[in-house]
């Protein structure tokens, strides 16, 4: 098993969720959360003074995958995601040690 | 003697100025309503909009719309502006201009979250200046002849009290042409006949706008009767059970929706204006829910079915609850239904088609010359950031985008 | 003459439209003392509430509470309900409407969170066509003899002015027996004696709510007078003092909690009402300044020790503060306390403790016979996804549940 | 004739009592300007603040100030008080202490976010107990021969109106010297020259705040003509004029800025109070502009370039428009510039100065006199914490701490 | 050393935390997410539109501990945490390579 | 490559977000997180009730790193996040499987 943590776009979001459950995936943990990278912030101003707001706004989507799906989740992800544009996003593979779901007890592929 | 005529000219001014003052804090619940209804990232634009739009028909309104409503200038030394009557005339300005400067803040909610900040503004300007006053004047100056007309035609001139049809039906139509010509937001509808409705932002805010709106929605009743021996209490009674059908009439219709609740009572209060000085209180009751129910009814019809994008239903809400007003005055103003009579009905009908008409028309020509020339549609861009940071250049919310 | 006549007659109404419609907006405020005080999941049934009651009431009581009351209805046409007097009775039935529906808008805050939507509508309007109007006849209109035996046997009528008795300690008491009814929220005590307080949503909001409340309360008192002639400047003075007091003692015993120090003010107004026509200024910051303390001590008492989750608090706020007001305007109307004189403290402790009684009784009867027979709680899943998603379908900040 | 003594005399009553309920909704304007532009940890000290100041000046003002501006006290029977005019001598209070209150109202968005509690209040005492009305009573009252003196030597005694000066310049210079007392916010400034200035917390919030402001100032500016047969439609037309034209300079110098344009209303009101009497409206209309745009650019200066940690800007908002009213009376009063006439630019001056001085030198040492003695400042820590949970022990969402 | 990752209902988190505590964990870092998986989201309305939302709102406790607490601590969460109903969420556990406190550089399970 | 997760006392977030940058780090997600540790909570009081708020809000700030810059990164935030009080935080290092950038699919340490 494996932990799949993905950055990407907000609006992005519906998307690669649509396309994450066409490939079988049927679970995800969401967040909100700021990017911090090439694609740089934007500049406000209020009343004369001048604000950098460095962090653009960005998702996170975890998802515990079964091995075998990994490859087709990261595709999935990279189309759906992809908009070509500087800040499109990040996905990083972790190697999952267990999982289990707490209200059957499942542990491993099972529980996800 | 000379005592109570100083009194009636002090009270006369001080009515009328309470009354502006009242129409003046609705502007603020134009402003809180549109915040509410919006997306978080138009808010700011909502705000600065409505003041920024008085403000410019403030001018524009006293320099030429006036002249053209009431041929009333004021390039005078401000003694002869003053005059014997305490500046009776000056708070008539402003009252009035209250009025006048309540058409661009219908319309704001309408176009909303797409318009580019100072085309709008020009716009406001040019209809403040031109079609509004030109309709205010014909019907409640006798400008042009046609009320004289009407009269003799069908032996009553068009009635409206408090103008569900020269204000909130022109505003309201006004708005239809300038949603029409702005187009949808972008992801409202998709091509293939999906619809996209977006969620309101925040609906204490709306709710806020709406008490600010009912509240100061009978100082724009009660003090049309212009002064206070003119005052009618029935006014007022009218106004307070209209609102009260339109509330009861949204809820049902709308189950218990505090969108359409909060609007409803204001479609109540739209359709109440032209006849709250001679329907009987349950007349107005009726007049209200209808309008209520009309509501209701009809933000579906315009969203779903016709897919245009007001934003706030500031057409079904002003355009056609106000026309209903315009309607239900010369119904429910006949003695026959408790009424107090003067009014009819084919009056009201051919004064409310030709206010409806002259709106849609001249929205559509302003509307229309603003885009072509100087363009009135914010880019996809800014569109997508948001009107607050692509023109004000900050948010709603500034220190939350400061922390992490 | 005739010009006097008819400038006293328009200043009456006016007068009295500007009360009516002063009290209306403390409507807006109820919503949002209550829209701040609760959880967020809460937020839009607060506000729905108030505008729905707001409308039944108005609606019950121009058919059945005025009648009750007064003995007036409006079934005849709009030229006799006009009269000569420029609609003096509808601008009348419109401010004690205003009076009237108080009611419901303050058992709403004590009954927060919980209660079922339209059964609470439908007690409120049972409250407003019969208990309420009940006892206001009884001492407004001195129906069957209550004031007149009080004056027989002691000296005085029970002076009420502006309601601290006959509208907020009402109010509070039927609050109570809606409180005990429900029974608490869940989670709120436990089983083993624990309690868990639920931190308010907003405290701007709470706030706002509360300045809409003492704005609006002037008209409250001060148009309690009904006339312009009758108008009394040290009613105004009076509910100046009495809401200082009452900031000045919550803020000391609520140790600048924000909560305590913007409902002290309400507690000092609510105190205030009754005798504010005739206690001295300083009687008035006194007055206001033990409804503040009282207040303060008597929410934790509820809260804590009566283990009554009354949300708002709005049995000590109006029922005892409101109860203290009546007997207070017997203590400090006295002329050697340097009031005006013409009370008798044991006709106000017998006519606050009438209303009382009443009050709680017929709020017992009320909300458990529609308890019984509809129901009135929420289900447990309902109250616990929240009274706006259960009951309205939609949440206070919709937008921000569309994100991730 | 009865009758129209006794109507006038209440008309008065009514009058007075609406401004100064008027100007009391004002205060509700303050705290939320002030509750916008904070940080979110100083929300609910804002509130507070202004409630708790109002409430301990409507104490201080009954009890020593109004003594020392106008000889008047409190301290006889409910029935002198009432006197035979209906109690216009306590609305007249009721209106002048709305104005008192207004100082530590100005001067708290100055000082916000890092003075404490009850050291602040007791600064609000103090100077609404000496400074403001030493000088009120000097210009509104003919005190100590000053009034006679410019009259004398200048052919026209100070016109202040509404107080321009009196209120506004006195108020914004008083927290000038708080504010230089007080030093700035943690982190504002770093000793190496940076500037880190604050985002605020809650534009809708300030937006909100500047409304209730707005629709307040008329009553603030109309009713200080003190009677119905003294009221002047032409105040009404100035003080609209000059917010508008506040509005349009502040959005085009402050490039839509949202915290501008609704602030800019509020200068060019602030410069209107003195002369509002008097200017032509199109004069007004330029004072406001300039008003507006004054407080852009000096805005800018304040923060950046002296360096002077104002919160809100209230010295360049009250103190310097409210300077720049003073004067523009004496300008755009003169006849020949289509004003009424009767005022003199000489006279004009050396009034705003010696407010503007007296305000400067009495707020040093009220503010100085508290920090030494019982200390003004908020801890590093409390500071760091922010004012809300350090003195109020709870946030202005609680709710939301109490979630994961 | 471990981290642990639950995906836990909201209302469960103060058992959850008391739990833990009682196990021997002494800290944990937790944040608001959305979930979505088998447990759906639901319908809302306004002004007659339907809007889904997709996402529930869930609670991620992530706790960094030691190798011998972790059979103690899954057991401790789901007990905690279950309520029998679809959506109780999930025990996802990962190796962790190293750990410190920032505060004094401990290292380890000493930093824990 | 190392997948790096640090919890820092907000106002430390800037501080420590430039040490980064200077040692080459070019991207980073942040989140706000609530902790529960050594550090305790504070109370609050309202209307005379007493609420305990247990949580401590901090910043959490994840990153993928290539292996070189694992020790540098970690000294980096220590200098930059410690004030020496209780709840500066911690820092925890997770081995990475994989790490793919989505707008180009460049993976491995390209991808950072
Ligand atoms: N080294 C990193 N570790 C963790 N997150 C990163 C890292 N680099 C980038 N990110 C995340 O990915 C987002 C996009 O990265 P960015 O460099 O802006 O563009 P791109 O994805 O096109 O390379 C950032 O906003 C940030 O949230
Ligand atoms: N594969 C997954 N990866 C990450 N998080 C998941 C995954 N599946 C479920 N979750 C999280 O667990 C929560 C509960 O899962 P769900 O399928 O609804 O019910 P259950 O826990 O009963 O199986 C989800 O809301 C989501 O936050
Ligand atoms: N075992 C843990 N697992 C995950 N996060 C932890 C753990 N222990 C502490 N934390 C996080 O680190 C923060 C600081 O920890 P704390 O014990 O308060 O102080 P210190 O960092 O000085 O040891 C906590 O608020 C929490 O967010």
């Amino acid at each position: 098993m494996k932990l799949i943590i993905a950055i990407v776009k907000p609006f992005r979001l519906d998307d690669v969720k649509a396309a994450l459950n066409d490939i079988g995936v049927a679970g995800m943990t969401v967040s909100e959360v700021k990017g911090y990278g090439r694609q740089k912030g934007h500049k406000e101003m209020y009343r004369g003074a001048e604000y950098f707001v460095d962090f653009v706004s960005k998702v996170q989507i975890m998802i515990a995958i079964p091995d075998h799906l990994v490859d087709k989740a990261i595709a999935a992800i990279r189309e759906t995601a992809a908009t070509g544009q500087i800040g499109d996003g990040k996905i990083f593979v972790l190697d999952l040690a267990q999982a289990a779901r707490i209200r059957t007890g499942e542990t491993g592929d099972e529980a996800l | 003697m000379e005592g109570v005529t100083e009194l009636a000219a002090g009270a006369d001014v001080l009515f009328l100025m309470l009354g502006a003052v009242m129409v003046l804090a609705m502007h603020g619940g134009f402003a809180f309503l549109e915040v509410g209804t919006v997306r978080h990232k138009n808010q700011v634009n909502a705000l600065v909009k409505i003041l920024s739009d008085w403000s410019v028909c403030t001018v524009v309104y006293m320099v030429v719309g006036y002249q053209v409503a009431y041929g009333v200038g004021f390039f005078a030394p401000a003694a002869d502006l003053l005059g014997a009557d305490k500046g009776l005339g000056l708070v008539k300005f402003f009252f009035l201009l209250a009025f006048a400067a309540a058409i661009p803040a219908i319309i704001s909610g309408g176009i909303a979250e797409r318009a580019r900040f100072w085309p709008q503004v020009l716009a406001a300007g040019l209809l403040v200046a031109t079609i509004y006053p030109l309709f205010e004047g014909v019907i409640w100056n006798g400008n042009l002849g046609f009320q004289g007309w009407l009269k003799g035609t069908f032996g009553a001139a068009f009635h409206d009290f408090a103008g569900s049809v020269v204000v909130h039906a022109v505003g309201g139509w006004l708005a239809l042409a300038g949603v029409m010509v702005l187009g949808p937001r972008l992801g409202r509808y998709t091509a293939t006949g999906g619809s996209h409705p977006f969620p309101p932002s925040n609906i204490p805010f709306l709710a806020l706008g709406s008490w600010m709106l009912i509240v100061g929605w009978f100082g724009f009743n009660v003090m049309s009767a212009q002064s206070v021996q003119g005052i009618s209490g029935l006014v007022a009674m009218n106004s307070l059970l209209a609102m009260v059908g339109g509330v009861l009439a949204a809820l049902v219709a709308g189950k218990a929706d505090p969108g359409f609740a909060h609007n409803g009572a204001l479609a109540g209060l739209v359709a109440i204006c032209a006849g709250s000085d001679l329907v009987h209180p349950f007349g107005a009751l009726v007049i209200g829910a209808i309008g209520g129910a009309l509501f209701v009814y009809m933000f579906h019809v315009t969203q779903e079915r016709l897919r245009i994008d007001d934003v706030l239903g500031v057409w079904p809400l002003h355009g056609l609850a106000g026309a209903w007003g315009g309607v239900a005055c010369g119904i429910f103003g006949a003695e026959a239904l408790g009424g107090l009579g003067g009014v009819n009905l084919l009056s009201q009908i051919v004064g409310t088609l030709a206010g409806v008409a002259l709106a849609l028309v001249g929205g559509l020509v302003v509307y229309k010359a603003v885009d072509l020339t100087i363009g009135i549609r914010l880019s996809e861009e800014d569109e997508y950031r948001g009107a607050d940071l692509a023109v004000h250049k900050i948010g709603a919310n500034p220190e939350e985008r400061h922390g992490p």
